[in-house]
């Protein structure tokens, strides 16, 4: 029997907020809808179990970031497309120091933060700026919901480094510095929407549905829909202000055409050079990987990097591309 | 029928014999007193009867038959330590009994039969002394009380053998012989063949058909463990009525 | 003269008193930390004043949230209450059916009481993926995490109590003609009871534990959804109140089915034994 | 003649197959499922086969790390036992003073039993960014947590069987003499011992789940913390083993408090009552 | 000196009247009997003047000082029910008054001190018959053995006032002359005053000095619970020799 019915796990984020609007608006049931499937997008409050839960075959496409796109599914032989590039990180990620003002003073301190996560590598990239090493600094793996009152309520966390909405709490408090973030490495924190590549394959319409009502979203978002605005607000537990604080480090991609540019674009390949191979050089790939080419990545045009043989992630700009061209 | 044979019987807790070398005979009927210094035993014995414990040697027969390796209501039981259960009323752990043989689902009537099983304990009830605490919980009566109401619970469903461990320690003269013609009564009723432990010759004398007495016969000074109690004594009551219905084996 | 003071008991008024100081100390320290923390920083989230406390109390349990229209604390707890309940539900029903089962039954001791001894010794949250995919992710997986949680304490600690039960009276049942069943619903069972009862109480606070970490993994609402969120803001303000709506809901339970073991167990109240 | 099953006891031998019976069932559940879906998907992380695990075994047992140059399931499992230890040697000392004291000493009960029971039913979790202002970030709040966590269920525990000792022992030890310290000392510390280790050995799963959570929160070394970080790419090979590993470690202090048990109490062994 | 005297006593439990108009004035040194009907509120008395509970109305002196309002060492006592400690063999059993009162800090004593308090006890239990049965827990007791621990643990303080409920119920006639013996041996070397409760009348004059009958005198037959029991007869056996040494009061 043909598949009908999809499931999708999103989970709270300033630029993933727009999938729980989709939801509650009934604007993804139009989509459906219109290409005769049944989508059902399911809130997931922790990021990671969304995406294993993905990687073990309980969703057919859940939201990530690059790196975990490639780490978690990719690794775990989950052939993934990513469908859509909603936005980068253009300072949703940053390092806040108590003791210093640049990111040479991160040397010797002790650092909260998820470890393995895009902040893991915001900090390898910062400590690169600078020629130190991650043996220069000791890091604390500190869950994510907690990194807020580690950092505020402790003298023993000096540096942390974190996302939005965290990053504003711990960049308010008093003394504090951000020293680094994403704004500086601009379209390596890239925030996606995943589906599993057979299932898109053999079910194009699920792509045409998720994309169809994401830039349907992204239109009114760019116009400023308050409703929308507010309830995106509210479900992301703080109110409009403060909302919009947070979108404005978020380069989120509001017309098709653009993301199609960045999907397309030679910086990406690179960029994913040095995701995986941070990626190895901490054993993300799982070890199996003998080399950082062990999984291979597709990129649009058929350009890849990576073992070819075993191209397990493909970033996709075929479905946005008829967005753009209005043919959804 | 109920003729109870134990052959060559011993029974050791670790190194120490208890019992040792017990044999009897004892026809359908009889009434058995059971007397012996403290600590000789005699519970031990019961304890045996009543398939709670495995002898360490020899065998014990029921009409031939070997012992059922468990308890059941074909052996009713007074325990030395009075143990009602604490979260009934004396009127409900004495209709116990019947609940088990009439409600074989959950243990419980209900309704009409409830009050009908009740009005058949009320004269056992009553027998005992204890229809103004009818409604009371164990925690709430007297030792006497509490021993009286083990007696007329182990009644109720009239067991062919009965064992009794010092049913009437607790109690006063009064009171003790009321009991006695409660116990002999349902005797002689339904042929029971009855087991009582008692320190009291008269009592023991007075109520049974046969006297069993257990001591040590041998000792060893340096060993006081080495040897168990056996039956010094086996001495039916040929002078009493009774004997002569008594099943002879 | 002086009384051991295992034989002096406090009256009434007394024993009020000193039952309320500990809270009182707890609320002092609070407001004097608080008062502390604000005059440093007038924007300290950690410990809010009462005053934004109380603020927020009445905005999230007397005022709709716009979006959903909903009065927040009352759809959060309604949530909760369910998830909660039913997985008190199902761990009590096991704790009895598979607690008198091993306690009393060699058989059934001989096969459950090892594996039940390591299941109660595996943290649920480090499998959590592998129950979730099991168990799926709606109602049904939170209910699971509480069950998965409690119940096997409750099933040891039922079974250890089965197995106190002294052996007299069993043997004197069976005296009474009692099978295997009827040993069960007239013995065990109300000797039990009252332990049951104790030990749901005693796993209350694990059960609560386990509800808002469920909600806090995959939920939409509940009171533990609602806590996880607003975590991220460091809003204490809605936290505190939070915790202490649960640990009072939590506090009505304990003491509800302490009642009920009175009113059920009356024997225990009268008599000395 | 059929007896009542609740009579009749399986041999050794018989009862060691039947003891192992689930256990296995569970393994070969395993196996199956782990094959079904590795048959699809060769990289399946969820369920990997068993040679898969044991190679993951070797390397974190037996060859060093390669960024700390530490055997990692070693260092892991010292850092881990280290904070266990503490917090359940501390967790069992307030459970036995606190427990002690609420149930046999009516003021103390009257003062602490509401306290200790409301505190028992704050979920910890949600206010953990209080606990760190009082209690840092290092490994003392890591024991903290686990303290707060078990030792309620303790001292309640404990202060409830303190209250079931007869009163007639009670009395007794009065008319012997005793002072209330030589009471506690000699009547009720032999009495709840045994009964303290049972609740210390019920609580062990729970220890571990908070040791397991506090780790998540802010550490660089221990069990719990390789499973939160390698959660993060689902590397079940690596929590699999970490959790049979616990349960292994956690049921080997489970048995090694019944073994303290049995040899401590004596009496309890010897004799019917 | 410890005279007791109790003043219009009554006992209630609930709407139940269990003693009423109790009214006694017992020499210091007196051995007193108490017989009654199962059930009438002898334990009760015993738990009264054990400061165990308090009574509805009236009160209770001692030496003309109001009853202390709970245990201590100057009220030694033998529950009905045996009630050894179950954690303790019957040495520690036995040595434990000693240990309460010469280790104040943990009721402990050790190595010399605990062998030479252990010496001090070795005669009651010899004297009690239990002698081989030292290094045995409770639980491996018979009823008998238990009663005679408790027996033992008691006599072991010396109280100035021994309470004691059916002591001997339990025993054998051999076994039971033998603590005949040593209880009143104790009583004359001590001048203890003594309360016990015993069914066997014989036994009570043989022992006492005074015996004291319990009943109920009133009854409605409409409200059985309303009236209590009282004391019918107090008797002093004044052709005892003993009762001479008595201090008149
Ligand atoms: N579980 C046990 N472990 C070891 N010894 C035991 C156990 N039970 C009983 N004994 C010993 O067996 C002997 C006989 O005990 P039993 O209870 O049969 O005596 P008894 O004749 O009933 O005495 P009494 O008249 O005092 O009740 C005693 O010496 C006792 O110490
Ligand atoms: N806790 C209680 N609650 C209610 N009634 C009680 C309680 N304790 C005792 N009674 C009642 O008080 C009465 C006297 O009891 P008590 O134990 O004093 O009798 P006793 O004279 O010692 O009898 P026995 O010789 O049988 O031991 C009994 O009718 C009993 O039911
Ligand atoms: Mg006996
Ligand atoms: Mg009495």
């Amino acid at each position: 029997a043909e598949k009908k019915d999809f499931k999708v796990a999103w989970s709270i984020y300033a630029g993933w907020m727009p999938w729980g609007y989709a939801a509650d608006s009934g604007l993804m049931k139009k989509w459906a809808d219109k290409y005769g499937i049944k989508v059902e997008i399911v809130q997931i409050n922790d990021y990671v179990e969304s995406i294993n839960q993905y990687t073990a075959g309980g969703f057919d496409g859940c939201v990530m970031t690059n790196m975990d796109a490639l780490t978690i599914p990719a690794a775990g032989g989950v052939d993934s497309t990513a469908l859509i590039s909603g936005d980068f990180s253009n300072g949703n990620d940053g390092i806040v120091l108590k003791k210093g003002k640049s990111v040479a003073d991160l040397k010797g301190q002790k650092i909260n933060l998820v470890e393995l996560s895009v902040s893991h590598y915001l900090l390898a990239r910062a400590l690169d700026s600078v020629k130190l090493k991650e043996k220069d600094v000791s890091v604390v793996n500190t869950s994510d919901a907690d990194i807020v009152s580690v950092f505020t309520s402790s003298k023993d966390s000096t540096a942390v480094v974190t996302w939005n909405p965290q990053l504003a709490e711990v960049a308010a408090v008093k003394g504090a510095t951000k020293v680094f973030d994403s704004a500086k490495i601009p379209g390596e924190i890239i925030d996606l929407m995943v589906v599993n590549s057979a299932t898109l394959k053999d079910n194009p319409a699920l792509g045409k549905a998720l994309t169809g009502v994401w830039y349907e979203m992204m239109a009114k978002m760019e116009a400023g829909d308050t409703a929308m605005l507010e309830h995106m607000a509210k479900a992301s537990g703080t109110d409009l202000a403060g909302y919009k604080a947070q979108l404005a480090t978020t380069k989120m991609f509001y017309k098709p055409a653009d993301a199609v540019a960045f999907a397309t674009s030679a910086q990406l390949p690179k960029t994913m050079d040095m995701v995986r191979t941070f990626s190895f050089e901490h054993g993300l790939l799982g070890e199996g990987a003998k080399t950082k080419d062990a999984v291979g990545i597709a990129f649009p045009g058929g350009k890849t990097i990576g073992d070819a043989k075993n191209v397990k992630l493909r970033f996709d700009a075929e479905f946005m591309k008829l967005a753009a061209d209005g043919k959804l | 029928m109920s003729r109870v044979s134990i052959d060559n019987l011993w029974m050791e807790y670790g190194d120490q014999v208890v019992l040792e070398r017990i044999c009897l005979d004892i026809p359908s009927g009889e009434f058995c007193a059971m007397v012996g210094p403290s600590g000789c035993g005699k519970t031990t014995l019961l304890r045996l009867l009543l398939s709670m414990e495995q002898p360490t040697r020899g065998s014990i027969r029921i009409d031939g038959q070997p012992l059922a390796a468990e308890p059941g209501p074909d052996r009713g039981v007074v325990f030395q330590r009075y143990s009602a259960y604490a979260h009934l009323t004396v009127q409900e752990n004495v209709v116990l009994g019947l609940e088990f043989a009439r409600a074989p689902l959950f243990g419980k009537l209900w309704g009409a039969k409830k009050r009908q099983a009740l009005d058949e304990v009320r004269h056992v009830i009553d027998a005992v002394g204890l229809d103004q605490a009818r409604d009371k919980y164990p925690g709430e009566l007297s030792g006497g009380m509490q021993q009286r109401l083990s007696i007329a619970q182990a009644l109720v469903r009239k067991p062919r053998i009965l064992l009794m461990d010092e049913p009437f320690g607790a109690l006063d003269p009064g009171t003790k012989a009321q009991m006695h013609d409660l116990v002999r009564a349902l005797w002689r009723a339904e042929r029971m063949t009855v087991f009582m432990v008692t320190h009291d010759i008269k009592e023991g004398f007075g109520l049974s058909t046969r006297v069993l007495a257990f001591d040590k016969v041998r000792h060893d000074p340096d060993a006081p463990q080495a040897y168990g109690a056996t039956i010094t004594l086996n001495l039916p009551l040929d002078d009493k009525p009774e004997r002569a219905e008594i099943v002879r084996p | 003269m002086g009384r051991r003071i295992i034989n002096r008991r406090p009256g009434k008024g007394s024993a009020l008193f000193w039952g309320a100081l500990p809270f009182l100390a707890v609320l002092v320290l609070y407001v004097v930390f608080s008062a502390l923390r604000l005059a440093e920083n007038p924007g300290d989230k950690l410990l809010p004043a009462l005053s934004t406390i109380a603020d927020t109390i009445h905005r999230l349990a007397f005022t709709a949230d716009a979006r959903s229209g909903n009065v927040l604390l009352w759809a959060d707890t309604a949530s909760s209450l369910t998830r909660l309940g039913l997985g008190l539900l199902l761990s009590t029903a096991l704790g009895l059916i598979l607690g008198i089962g091993t306690g009393l039954i060699p058989y059934v001791r001989a096969g459950l009481s090892p594996f039940i001894a390591v299941l109660s010794l595996i943290p649920p949250m480090a499998i959590l993926p592998i129950l979730f995919i099991v168990f799926g992710l709606d109602e049904l997986s939170k209910v699971v995490l509480i069950v998965i949680g409690i119940a096997p304490f409750l099933i040891r600690d039922l079974a250890l109590r089965v197995e106190a039960i002294p052996a007299e009276l069993v043997i004197k049942a069976q005296t009474l003609g009692a099978s295997t069943w009827q040993i069960i619903t007239r013995l065990v069972l109300p000797n039990v009871w009252p332990k049951l009862l104790d030990a749901v109480r005693l796993s209350l606070g694990p059960a609560w534990l386990f509800l808002i970490s469920a909600e806090a993994i995959a939920a939409q609402d509940g009171l533990g959804y609602r806590i996880f969120l607003v975590r991220r803001y460091l809003a204490m303000d809605v936290i505190l109140p939070y915790v202490a709506w649960i640990t009072l809901l939590a506090f009505c339970m304990d003491w509800a089915l302490r009642t009920m073991n009175r009113r059920l167990c009356p024997w225990l109240a009268r008599g000395a034994s």
